[in-house]
């Protein structure tokens, strides 16, 4: 099984869910963190709201799924597809990590192996 | 007595006390996250502490007039011999509560300058001592029959403009230069609507401030409610449109410290200008504290004003003392009026006691806190560890809000 | 002049005042967290724009009447000329402040049909010109001695049915019409505590409102104060009830939302219906608000008019003025009162006002907006991009609640 | 009819209907946050259902004295018979308002004790059925003409330290007694800022509770304006004080609940003490009130009172009511005074007042509640699962606050 | 050493918590996330509280901690005996999934290896 | 290219990411946890304010960064001397855990590899 932990823009999220789901996925679950990458940060109101500062990292969703390992590049299509903003280039669209996951366990039944996230 | 004026200003000193939770939200909500219970809790002690003073002793030492012009006496102690049925129009006590709303405020404005990283208990302390030593004398001076009050030309702070708001000021810029810089000031204001919150409150519970200083609900009452409203209005758009030209962007914080900035400037002359010459007072107000704002002028200078204590209160009540001296009206201050009267007088008496306030309350604020500072077992800043962890679970044992899975 | 009147026209006036930045956190509360500063500002800014309007021109063509029925003259410009010590019971400058506060919030209602959308600073000469040709008109025509209330039969509208509500119901039509659909509503309220405490707010301001609109502390103002409660109360069971019934669950939501329906509707009958008149009155708005929103009948027609104004405040509003008609009590209109007492003068004219209202208001709305939206650098709707992104951080620069660990 | 008085207490009445959502949020803000809609509404929804239940029929059965001693007629029944127009000193009806807004806060106190786990339908009845079996008559004994107002030596309940507070004190023993203990009562408050937020609206809104309850705008509103800030901020002080000294921190939530403490005690006295009275009553209330909490005495007998009922407002009000008898003070009671005085008629006549209210309010709440718990289809109680899941979601289809990325 | 990440019902954590510790586990992470699995989600009101909508997604709560490799099947029976609510095969209990760490340092100490985290 | 999880004191957060931009890291991502390890919690007020409790997790920050192998030893490096508090042994400072990511995809342009981390 793979895991694959996508960090993509908070209002692509539901964009992205759909998408994963359509490609076949069973389960995902996903969160809010900040995160900085060569996107350049944003200008923001400081103290009593008379000038900007710079904010370095932004707001950002990781969303985490694990698949099986032939999912593995249907979903990297379904995320890139789905959280992709503009030209090629442009960044701040998001990352995607592939990591190996060695075993699952479904809590309330107790299997284990790949059914638990097909 | 009149039940209507007793009515009104039962409401009004309701309003002016609901301030200060008002600021508590306005000044929670600029803070860091993990600094909002200990923002609240120094204005919302402060509804305990001065009201404790006041009653004991400050407002006799405020308004006990004895005729020596500096301090008032003690018959007043404990709020005895001070009327419930009898008065000029309202009842005394109504006065003395009324009075002690501003008491209350005052103190709380000041903590602006040094939150994040004040002692808790060393500023209870600070409470007693600032409303005992400075607001006592100062109200004293302007409302209790003191100097100030009886300045040839005649002074005009109708509601606190000098008492108040240039008092509290300067005492932030004693503040924040004795406790220091914060260390880790972070970016933004961790809850904008809280802001707004505060604000509202603050707009709101000013008119019991303005109007009722007139301490009867008559045609001056509603005169200096429409002056304050307008002033609040002309200075938060003003303070919107100059964000929109220097940034592209509406900030609210930025609107809402405009709003307040408009109140702070109309509160002297709230009763003793017209319409347009409010409107006026708010422009000013707007411009001038959205510059200070903008330049960070303290800042520059080293001093952690945290929260612009200074360039709001200080810079706006500045500001509305000299307005008031321009474009006092006649008509309602029973004088020859402001300079756009012609007469220099209100001015020049305002200018002094401006002067004067700088200078009492900033030296003796500072006094006060650089005692407090080398008193062992006191000191106004808390430990750099506490800071970073946070003053809200470090002082209080409390986080502002619990969100995990856990609770 | 009655110290007792003025009193409590002053609290009236701040009641009223408080609604807007209660409107402020109940549409802040429904829409999504990306918005939050947003919804909170299109309201909180009307208390500066539209107060500017209204003293500076606006009163003066609401209320300085003329004689022509259509619009009111220019001696009231810059309120001169409005006695702050003289008038009818209360001084008429109090008079002009009050329906102030009324100029405010009728605007801001507007905004829960376009909001997380509609370009800031569109919106702020928006707001100028809608008060200046929309609700001053309307107002004049209604209480400035304009042509509704000359109507035969006598058209009633105690604190604002159609002047306030339809008014703002039928342009919010118009706005969600114009500016489109949101791209992504998503599917909850962000923060439900604020929607009651927004609730709260708008309950107890609306006395203001409505019992205010007596314009003196007697008899009539106290049966308005208990009607608005009772419609009030009854609209949020009735919406209790019926949630219940539907879903087997009770949304904090609708009940907030049955309590604003009760008191819309409540609102032109406010001092001219008895008790169990207002009981009525709350009955069918809680019945017809419910149904509205629960159909969603805009939406099946295309228009996202997001947090249901037309629903709530334009159907609740004709009710309202329907049901005054029906349910008014001779003995408080000193007319031969309502449908129940056998008497259609007032349902007809109130017809009437609601029809010419919906027309007036939704064609003028329509036009302003169109034209808005067609002026270069102007246009109604922020970018997608910016949509997406959410409105606060791209117009404002600041975001609601900051609480990540690094702040 | 005095004008004054009737502007005085329109604003009242609404002070004390504010503080209903005061209390939503000062309990919301004590819970989970899983729970906080829910919580929210059992106080916010008792500002419609017992509205209701006051206009029908419960204003006539507390007072529409008929002389029996032991509850109201019928005569009163929806309103009806009660003058807009005529009353003593104010118009009757504005009287029943006024009194409505203690028949709604006075429920929703009890339900500090249940949050997390009483069922919300259940409890919809509960209301009902409590403010018309128990509130009322209390309420009649009282203040309506009925026995307790007549006992010899003259009980002294100037606000409702009995009618409200002991009766919702004793009232929630019995209700956490019945529906058990909370299954995860977590650790802390959810959000303190709420807390804050609550007491603040609770302080500024007991002003109406306490100086309204004399019925007019006179000195004796003043004394028992300046008697309730003066309890609630001692209290609060006593509070921090002893937190200090226990913990070496001082808790927000503890100081928001010294205030309440004290505001509870100083409610049967507010109108019959001295200043120096409500300063000492304060401090007993800091004192009785923090130790009743610190030691968890319900706790320990197994009784999950969870928001603390019963030691703020329970011990609170025996406090008050008995610390009225001991410090009354003659010129303000037409009588003898209190003990020190040398007078024991009050204290006498108080502690019987104190013993019935506990017993019947404590039996009769006890059976409603039990007879609840057994009717098919209602039961006070959640399922455990519903309960674990939360409250919010399970009964209300809604989250307090929404913020995970996509909304 | 390895990485047990359980996906768990937001009400369990604290139970879920305890039966980690009562397992031996010297030190864990949780946060909050929303995720979708097999269940079905729920109907929250939507608008101004006229009607239901659906949510897919729901509240979960993430447990991360990092253990010795020895400890495995013990920690996934605590969390599974612990964050079970029902009968077998009541979905929406939650996931545990297993992947490999290579190193762990301690920051206070700059020590790595298993007494990291043990 | 290895993943690197940093549990640190959140009153640190600002000092580590800025510690690891110093030392070349071009992308991370940050979220608010709960966590326990050898630390003993905190004392925190319960209920109406009358007495304390004891509180078991603490609020700390994972802070999660992918990077190329070469740059492992600067980066944790980087964290301990930016997350370490005081003396040696101080617990609550924090845990850094590495895994390996198998692949990375940059959203934006679609490519793969360490260049998407660097
Ligand atoms: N090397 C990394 N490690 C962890 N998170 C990363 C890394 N690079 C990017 N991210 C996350 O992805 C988000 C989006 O990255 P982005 O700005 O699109 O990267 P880039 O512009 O380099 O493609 C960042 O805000 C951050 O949260
Ligand atoms: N394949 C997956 N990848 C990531 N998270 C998952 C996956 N499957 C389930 N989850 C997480 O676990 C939570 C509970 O899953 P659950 O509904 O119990 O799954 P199932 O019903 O399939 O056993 C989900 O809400 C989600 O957060
Ligand atoms: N084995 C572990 N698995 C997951 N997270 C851990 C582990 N050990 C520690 N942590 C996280 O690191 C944080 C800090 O740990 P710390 O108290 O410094 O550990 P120690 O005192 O054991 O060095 C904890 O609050 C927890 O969030």
């Amino acid at each position: 099984m793979l895991k694959i932990e996508a960090v993509v823009r908070p209002e692509r999220t539901s964009t992205v869910l759909e998408a994963l789901t359509a490609a076949g996925v069973k389960g995902y679950s996903y969160w809010n963190i900040t995160g900085k990458g060569q996107q350049e940060g944003v200008e923001v109101f400081t103290g009593r709201g008379g000038h900007l500062s710079h904010r370095v990292a932004l707001p950002k969703t990781m969303i985490m799924t694990v698949i099986p390992d032939e999912m593995k590049d249907a979903v990297i299509e379904a995320i890139i597809g789905s959280a992709r903003t503009g030209e090629e280039g442009a960044i701040g669209d998001g990352k995607i990590f592939v990591s190996q996951i060695d075993d699952a366990t479904r809590v309330s039944t107790g299997e284990t192996g790949d059914s638990t996230v097909m | 007595m009149d039940t209507g004026s007793i009515a009104w200003m039962l409401t009004a000193t309701l309003l002016v006390l609901f301030m200060t939770p008002g600021l508590a939200f306005f000044y929670g909500g600029l803070v860091r996250g993990r600094n909002v219970v200990s923002t609240l809790m120094y204005s919302f002690i402060a509804m305990g502490v001065a009201s404790i003073v006041w009653v004991l002793w400050g407002y006799s030492l405020a308004f006990n007039d004895t005729g020596n012009g500096i301090v008032g006496g003690l018959e007043f102690i404990g709020l005895s011999n001070v009327s419930y049925t009898e008065g000029d129009g309202i009842p005394d006590l109504l006065f003395a509560a009324f009075q002690m709303t501003f008491a209350i405020i005052t103190p709380a404005l000041i903590t602006g300058a040094f939150v994040e990283r004040f002692k808790f208990t060393t500023y209870l302390i600070f409470l007693v001592l600032w409303v005992t030593l400075v607001y006592a004398p100062v109200c004293h001076w302007v409302w209790g029959g003191g100097w100030i009050g009886g300045l040839d030309g005649g002074a005009l702070d109708f509601a606190g403009g000098t008492v108040v708001h240039i008092n509290a000021g300067i005492a932030a810029v004693a503040a924040a230069y004795l406790v220091g810089k914060r260390r880790n000031p972070g970016v933004e204001p961790h809850n904008v609507p809280f802001v707004v919150l505060g604000a509202a409150i603050l707009w709101i519970g000013w008119f019991g401030f303005n109007a009722g200083s007139q301490l009867a609900a008559d045609g001056v009452a509603v005169q200096a409610f429409v002056n304050t409203n307008t002033a609040a209005a002309v200075a938060a758009v003003v303070w919107a449109l100059l964000s929109f030209i220097h940034t592209g962007r509406i900030s609210a914080v930025g609107v809402a410290t405009g709003v307040v900035a408009g109140l702070v400037a109309v509160t002297p002359a709230a009763g003793w200008v017209g319409t347009m010459g409010s409107f006026a007072i708010g422009l000013g107000a707007g411009i001038i504290c959205h510059y200070a704002v903008h330049f960070e002028i303290l800042h520059k200078l080293g001093i952690d004003d945290s929260l612009e204590v200074f360039a709001v209160h200080g810079l706006g009540g500045i500001w509305g003392a000299l307005a008031t001296g321009i474009f006092a009206w006649g008509a309602l201050t029973d004088t020859a009026g402001g300079l756009v009267n012609g007469n220099a007088g209100h001015f020049v008496a305002n200018l002094i006691a401006v002067v004067v306030t700088l200078l009492y309350s900033g030296i003796v604020s500072f006094v006060i806190l650089f005692v407090l500072d080398k008193i062992p077992g006191l000191g106004l800043r808390i430990s750099a560890g506490d800071e970073d962890i946070g003053i809200d679970i470090t002082a209080h044992g409390e986080r502002g809000t619990v969100a995990d899975g856990a609770d």
